[in-house]
């Protein structure tokens, strides 16, 4: 986003609520969600009329509805499609896109690779619950393999999708992933992800008590999650677990977990911004098992699309003047009969 | 207006004086087959003739040399009187090739000219245009005035002392044939000279060699007894006023422009390419300087999506594609007519159903812009008649959308987006329309109230301080814009989006009917089908056949005056390029026995077709 | 037949007997509303009524417990005469909390009997329902027969022995209000305790107290005064036969799933979760002895190209969504359309434009799936008038598609699909249809070969010997199916497809007119307006009225003795779901000034409303 | 595909010809491959009626219509949704998806990358000439930036999907790349995804002489080729150019080029049976400069999407017997009127 001041440097969160009642199901993590948003949009610097926020269809697509900002609800998946009309139509705007594992990797998989390929400058919010939650529960294209659900009653056979892989592998230049339910590193990861100048890509782990409780147990129990999480921090070493810390290597261009104390120098240490993909899509391989890497991912500088368009514009009125109508029409290939 | 013939030599043939020709040029798709035409097509209109063009590309992008589907044609219809449409039949065909001769031959009129190229009827050439004899020996030709030229070997004469490699002279033989063309038609060479030092300044070699052929050619008519007469048409009265000849989508894309100069928004096309619309999207992705935007998103779902985010964001916002592409984007047009946003679609009809035969005309997406969306989802649609009134339609469409609140479509085709004719510039100064007005107070903002008197919703920009507020896919409560899933509240909505569509018919002029105000039989078409239908009811008027004609550019909604038009004759006959839309349309609307004529090939009616169907009908019915 | 009454006890109070009662019930969607339908349809269905449900679901998974949003409904209607519907006004209403009784109280019966929970209604409750006053207080029920009933005290007391906690408890509170309707229309309580035996058999305590919840609820009002009377309703008389209930979802799984096995041929199933269609799927899933295979794919255009690629490898394939997946496949149906490839599409049609009210009814998608694609397309259109005749037409429909070779749309709705009924079983034996012969000799193949009767295309599987063939969107020569851009043959094919959909027409039976064979007025109604038509007329019948009902299965083609029934009345009337689509294609094929009637409420016509509008027309007329 | 035994060991490449006339332009790279594959079918082992190819739109999806087995010539994008149906259908069919830069990455890219993820047992060829054919020259995903065409008279402001890339980011278990012109090359390339169950894709860089002619140069032409091309050969270390060899090193995670023979034993040696994807994401990378690698990047085993299905219903038939009518309809719950 461009640095804009803020004409009303006193917004808060509730100046963000809007009238409309919130319809999720009581314990639905998209509560802790909507929570952070309205906390860190204040904090940004704009005016309240300059945020937009557009989805798709799904329970965490309500969202909109629950945000006094600009809002559109719009269609199953296009969501980051009407982002980028209303992007380039108003570049003022701060746009976030709110989108879920089947609304943004299932119908809307096409204009979710593509709006990372443009780096245009919106923020994208994927409620990965690893489920379809507003259809009442088929599986998902995030749901692991062997998932039974209403759609899968033998169990799926097909692999799920790595989000942030997928990203990457699209050529995604901030990617990052935070939980539902750890507000600080939430708001912190939202305040990175609207920083950022180009798409920011959050994935955001969270519960469906209704239809998939428990699919992050193993990150977000208590008992366990501090063994489990390993926090991207830059210029930090990749290490996690508390009672006996373990640490990430680099045995080729693969990741070994070893004894954090042990190899203390070995231990890879984090920066988001390497221009080269490769380390960020290391840590997304680690996806499905132990450690779970939370934090900023990939974060690197890309001219955006946005940008690109409107510097073409300038450049195009600079250079011949601002476009005549006339001049257009009354060419030089026409003629006059009287 | 530039006249003079430079360079002329001596004429001394006789000159016959002629109402109206149709030429088609035809060749291998590397002959050079468009650039001759359209060189015709600008000598032609600013020699002040009406006119209207028609090129035929092949299917394939470079079907293989001297095969029949390379072959590339351009047909154009020029006289003193009124042109409709680029014409049945043309008297003169010019074959570049054994194939150019076999694909076209059976159009030309009994007894019209045929120039043929005799260096290109080799063996070879034979095998490729699949001829098991030489037709310019086996007598087929007998009843055309054939002249067969050695155009090839002429050229390379003319060409003697240029230093091009043969193989690059060869290709100005196209030059040569239009200056024979030329000449047969008392035109001047000059803007075609103007138009090579432009094109080729640079190559001198090349230019001098196309100048050198295209007077080659003249002068070969000129100093040879190859033509007895030559031919003149008079210019037509036109309208006094700037023209310019000018393409349907060329049309089109100044269309939105000017609108949006007119509206004072932005524009932003949204779209993804596909034949025929594509040259929407080339032409306005030249116009920066006008800050318009193109997208070329990833998709049609994406192109509309887009547009529908830019006019959220309050830009003029459109889409536009051919029939598969505008079957994708249905969905999302129905999120635009809930979210009673403007957008403009604008939908090249092509061939169909699937991708069927994509460079050929067809207007069978009538139903589907008007009932291809789930539940009742009411669109704005206008068709455009002439590639010129694309301009008009395209502009209509948006100051309609912005007027409203709701998606326009607007219906062409293939023939309207290659087709050309001479277009009389509108007056700048007079172009409806005016300014958008967004809405800009929070005192007074409801985002789904409606305006009395054209049931738009307010448009609030995404962006304008106070005014923050969400629009989406669920029904929403009249006024407030909460969601709503109240029955009545529904009911209302849905009769309120169908009622701002009606409204529009308020604003429309009453129908013009061409021929008598009552009587036997009454011709209705809509579109492309425009040209051939008022040129066939003027040639059955003429003949003292009691017909008329009138057309509708909008379908959706009707005008008002129209049942009671259709009233007052005894048949109606309506020709489409479909099984029979706007006849279903106008016997369920006004309950009355509507006769349909159907051409499903790929190609507009001829106007005789029409004459022919309008006289059969009379015949049947007395 | 079960038909005693376990543990009975002595009833004292009077009976009377009814020909048909409307029961509502209605609570939070935590209270187990829908459990409890469904075990009263169950006994009911068992006790040998007509009957028919319809459920209410909020739109949200879970709405906040106590709110208007989050009230569940569910309504049946049993009869021992015939039942066309789940009634209009329930006679009985059981609302669980004040948020139940502020959605429903409007619909019941002037003096109908209201239970209510009065444990439910303390002020946070009544804030949660948005009332003022408290409506058990402010004399706003006093037009009811009210019963005050204590239901979650009364349930605690009964289970004072069991050991679950107390919430757990609270939960069995339905299971008293069923006991309590159960004593009230003198039903059974077997069939409920062979249920709540078999659902909880693991959990001992929670059986128990389900049990016991049941019976206390019936034991309450045997011993108490609360009723004076109770009812019977005697059962129907029924055609013999074997019984299931059903609702429509998985009526329409089971239709193919019967089809596949009649044709011999694999089914496969290529969709996209959607509401209201879903079910089909989860339905179809199960079913994977049959061979069933389901793809759930990444989106609708997916599924249903997905199905394409199957119907070419020779399966019976299908594709089902709701209005708004429907839109995105429409070009992909086009394709269908042009390589004749057997397709069966259920549109389970919701509410809209958009995505509308999704869990809400409507006829919104007639025209879309007859228009919705570029070109002609044409395709079959059936509609299923009731849940269980979801199987029939789903049924149909794969008979006709392989027939033909062409796809074949299915119309259902959100009612249809979760509204349930009686279904007599059908005689397995005597399932029309046979198996498929796919074409397999290399010496007499011609892909695009049309057979003379069916118009049929051979159907080749992929992977037979010597039939190596390429399909495909562009235009294909008759007989051959090598591309062509012909003309003639372009509209010889394209009157072609529409023949082909003409020719099922030839084998429909003759329209059943229900009421007088001609006369003043004749309703026309298709899909899941059946009942309420049906009924609506049957009321208007008995009191005297001129007035006859037809029911169109078929909307694409329509049956050929369709016109002439028309014309033998003064006035048409069709009722709709949508602004008038049938309506409008009637009076395009039979320019008769069919008049429409149109409810887009998000609900299905009240019996008594059709019988009103009925009333209306003819004094209009008169 | 089930190793399947051919009913004619004769075939020859004639078998494989249509009738249907070749209409590509003369000098399109479209038919050095067409003449690839037709000559590598007949080598594979299968009669003729079990091979099927499905195309979308484009001018390489015309291939379909030149080949004498079953053909599918659908819609535009679709072509992986098509063919699942197809392989589920009959999965005795060794299918082959003929599809271009804008068929498979721009309307395409949401059945592309969800093919990849379920590992269908099929044959994904993308005739990569970084342009739309078909529709006479706009700019396609592929496209290097600032790209002048039709569309974008200004240059592109998007940057270019890496198509193996994209691929591997969504789980692809084989991805090869190829060139028109390298017959040998191409060939073997061909029969190594076809050798592979599960998908495979190969990105063939294709020249359109008429609307991007040269636009893969830099690895054609005669003249540089040979120093530009890396060829990945399974157990090969990974050097490229003759003149002065260089070879690619691991530097931590990313890749040096240095001197061959100076640094022999570190070069990196190529094994496309790695499980961890992430060195054939590295060589991905690599995709707009120099070296260019081509061969097989990456062939891992990986349970296929249709054995799940198949597997599931041969289950369910053996577990609860045919599926039988009766039983479905006259259900416990059904109940007697006589
Ligand atoms: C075109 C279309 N197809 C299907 C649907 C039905 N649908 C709505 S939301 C949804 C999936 C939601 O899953 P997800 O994106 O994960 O969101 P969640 O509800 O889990 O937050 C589906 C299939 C729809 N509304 N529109
Ligand atoms: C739904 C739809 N949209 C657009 C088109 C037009 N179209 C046909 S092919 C094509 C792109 C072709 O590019 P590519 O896939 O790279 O194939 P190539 O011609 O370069 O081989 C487009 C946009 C179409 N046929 N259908
Ligand atoms: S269904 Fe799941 S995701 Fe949706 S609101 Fe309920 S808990 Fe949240
Ligand atoms: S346009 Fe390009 S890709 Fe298409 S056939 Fe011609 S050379 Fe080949
Ligand atoms: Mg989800
Ligand atoms: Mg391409």
């Amino acid at each position: 986003m461009s640095a804009a001041i803020s004409k009303n440097g006193k917004l808060t969160r509730k100046d963000f609520a809007a009238g409309q009642d919130v319809r999720w199901c009581p314990g639905c993590g998209d509560y802790a969600i909507l929570a952070a948003v309205q906390s860190v949009l204040p904090t940004l610097g704009l005016p309240k009329e300059r945020f937009a926020v557009v989805s798709g269809i799904g329970c965490s697509s309500r969202f909109p509805y629950y945000m006094n900002t600009f809002g559109f609800h719009s269609i199953h998946g296009r969501a980051p499609a009407v982002a980028t009309g209303l992007k380039l139509a108003n570049p003022d705007l701060q746009v976030w896109i709110i989108t879920g594992d089947g609304d943004a990797l299932s119908i809307g998989g096409n204009h979710f690779i593509h709006a990372m390929r443009r780096n245009l400058d919106i923020n994208i919010l994927l409620f990965n619950n690893r489920i379809y939650g507003l259809t009442k529960g088929q599986y998902s294209p995030t749901s692991e393999l062997g998932k039974k659900t209403k759609s899968t009653p033998y169990g799926s056979v097909d692999r799920p999708f790595m989000p942030l892989a997928v990203a990457l592998g699209s050529q995604a230049t901030f990617v990052a992933r935070t939980i539902d339910v750890f507000g600080a590193h939430l708001k912190n990861t939202l305040k990175a992800a609207a920083a950022h100048k180009g798409t920011s890509f959050v994935e955001i782990y969270q519960n469906c008590n209704i239809f998939n409780n428990g699919a992050w147990l193993n990150v977000t129990d208590k008992s366990v999650r501090h063994e489990n999480i390993l926090y991207l921090e830059d210029g930090k070493p990749m290490v996690f677990g508390t009672q006996s810390p373990k640490g990430l290597r680099l045995n080729g261009a693969e990741l070994e977990i070893v004894d954090a104390a042990e190899h203390a120098d070995e231990i890879l240490v984090h920066d988001a911004g390497r221009q080269d993909p490769t380390v960020a899509f290391l840590l997304t391989q680690l996806g499905s098992g132990i450690p779970r890497p939370i934090g900023i991912f990939r974060s690197v500088e890309a001219p955006t699309y946005d940008a690109g368009v409107m510097e073409q514009i300038q450049t195009a009125k600079q250079q011949q003047g601002e476009g005549s109508l006339k001049d257009l029409l009354y060419s030089t290939d026409s003629w006059v009969v009287s | 207006m530039e006249s003079t013939v430079e360079d002329q030599g001596t004429v001394t043939k006789s000159v016959e004086t002629l109402e109206r020709v149709v030429i088609r040029f035809a060749g291998d798709s590397g002959d050079g087959i468009q650039l001759t035409g359209n060189q015709f097509t600008k000598t032609t209109a600013a020699a002040g003739n009406d006119l209207a063009t028609f090129p035929d590309f092949p299917a394939e992008i470079r079907a293989p040399a001297g095969t029949l589907g390379g072959v590339s044609g351009f047909q154009i219809q020029f006289s003193s009187g009124d042109v409709f449409t680029p014409g049945d039949s043309p008297n003169v065909l010019v074959a570049m090739n054994p194939a150019a001769l076999k694909v076209n031959l059976a159009d030309l009129t009994p007894n019209g000219i045929l120039i043929v190229n005799t260096d290109s009827f080799g063996k070879r050439d034979l095998q490729k245009a699949d001829y098991g004899k030489n037709p310019l020996e086996d007598g087929s030709l007998s009843g055309y005035r054939t002249f067969r030229v050695s155009l090839t070997d002429l050229t390379l004469a003319a060409l003697s002392d240029n230093p091009l490699p043969k193989k690059s002279k060869t290709r100005c033989k196209n030059f040569f044939a239009l200056g024979m063309v030329y000449w047969l038609y008392s035109r001047p060479l000059k803007p075609t000279q103007d138009f090579i030092r432009t094109k080729f300044g640079d190559k001198a070699d090349v230019l001098e060699a196309n100048l050198t052929a295209l007077k080659a050619g003249y002068a070969y008519c000129d100093a040879n007894n190859t033509f007895q007469v030559h031919y003149e048409v008079p210019s037509a009265t036109l309208t006094p006023g700037t023209y310019r000849n000018i393409d349907g989508n060329t049309a089109a894309a100044y269309g939105l422009i000017a609108a949006a100069q007119t509206l004072e928004l932005p524009l932003f096309y949204g779209t993804y390419p596909i034949t025929p619309a594509s040259e929407i999207l080339h032409e306005l992705s030249k116009h920066k300087e006008f800050g318009v935007i193109t997208f070329q998103a990833e998709d049609e779902i994406a192109g509309v999506c887009s547009a529908i985010g830019a006019a959220y964001g309050g830009s003029l916002a459109a889409t536009g594609s051919s029939g598969p592409g505008i079957a994708l984007k249905l969905e999302a047009i129905g999120l635009a007519v809930m979210t009673e946003l403007p957008l403009v679609i604008i939908d090249v009809q092509r061939a169909g159903p699937s991708t069927g035969m994509p460079t050929k005309t067809e207007q069978g997406d009538l139903l589907q812009v008007l009932f291809g969306r789930n539940s009742d989802s009411p669109c704005v649609v206008l068709a455009a008649q002439s590639p010129s009134d694309c301009f008009t339609t395209a502009y209509e469409a948006a100051l309609i959308a912005t007027k409203h609140m709701v998606p326009v479509f607007v219906l062409s085709d293939g023939y309207l987006a290659f087709g050309s004719e001479p277009w009389r510039l509108p007056d700048l100064e007079t172009l409806p329309g005016k300014p958008v007005k967004f809405h800009t107070d929070p005192a007074t903002f409801a985002p789904y109230s409606h305006d009395p008197e054209t049931l738009a919703r307010p448009w609030a920009k995404a962006g304008t301080p106070g005014l923050e507020h969400r629009i989406g896919g669920l029904e929403k409560q009249e006024g407030s814009g909460k969601i709503s899933y109240n029955p009545e509240n529904h009911q209302k909505m849905v009769e309120l989006r169908q009622a701002k569509v009606d409204r529009v018919a308020l604003d429309l002029p009453p129908i013009e009917v061409f021929g008598p105000k009552n009587g036997k039989l009454l011709c209705v078409s809509w579109g492309s089908t425009f040209g051939a239908v008022r040129a066939g009811v003027g040639r059955c008027l003429k003949r003292g056949l009691d017909v008329a004609h009138i057309h509708l550019r909008n379908l959706s909604p009707f005008p008002s005056d129209l049942g009671e038009i259709l009233r007052r004759y005894e048949t109606i006959l309506v020709p489409e390029m479909n099984m029979g839309h706007l006849r279903m349309l106008l016997r369920a609307s006004f309950l009355i026995d509507v006769k349909g004529y159907s051409k499903i090939q790929g190609k507009p009616f001829r106007e005789s077709e029409i004459a022919e169907k309008i006289e059969e009908t009379l015949e049947v019915q007395s």
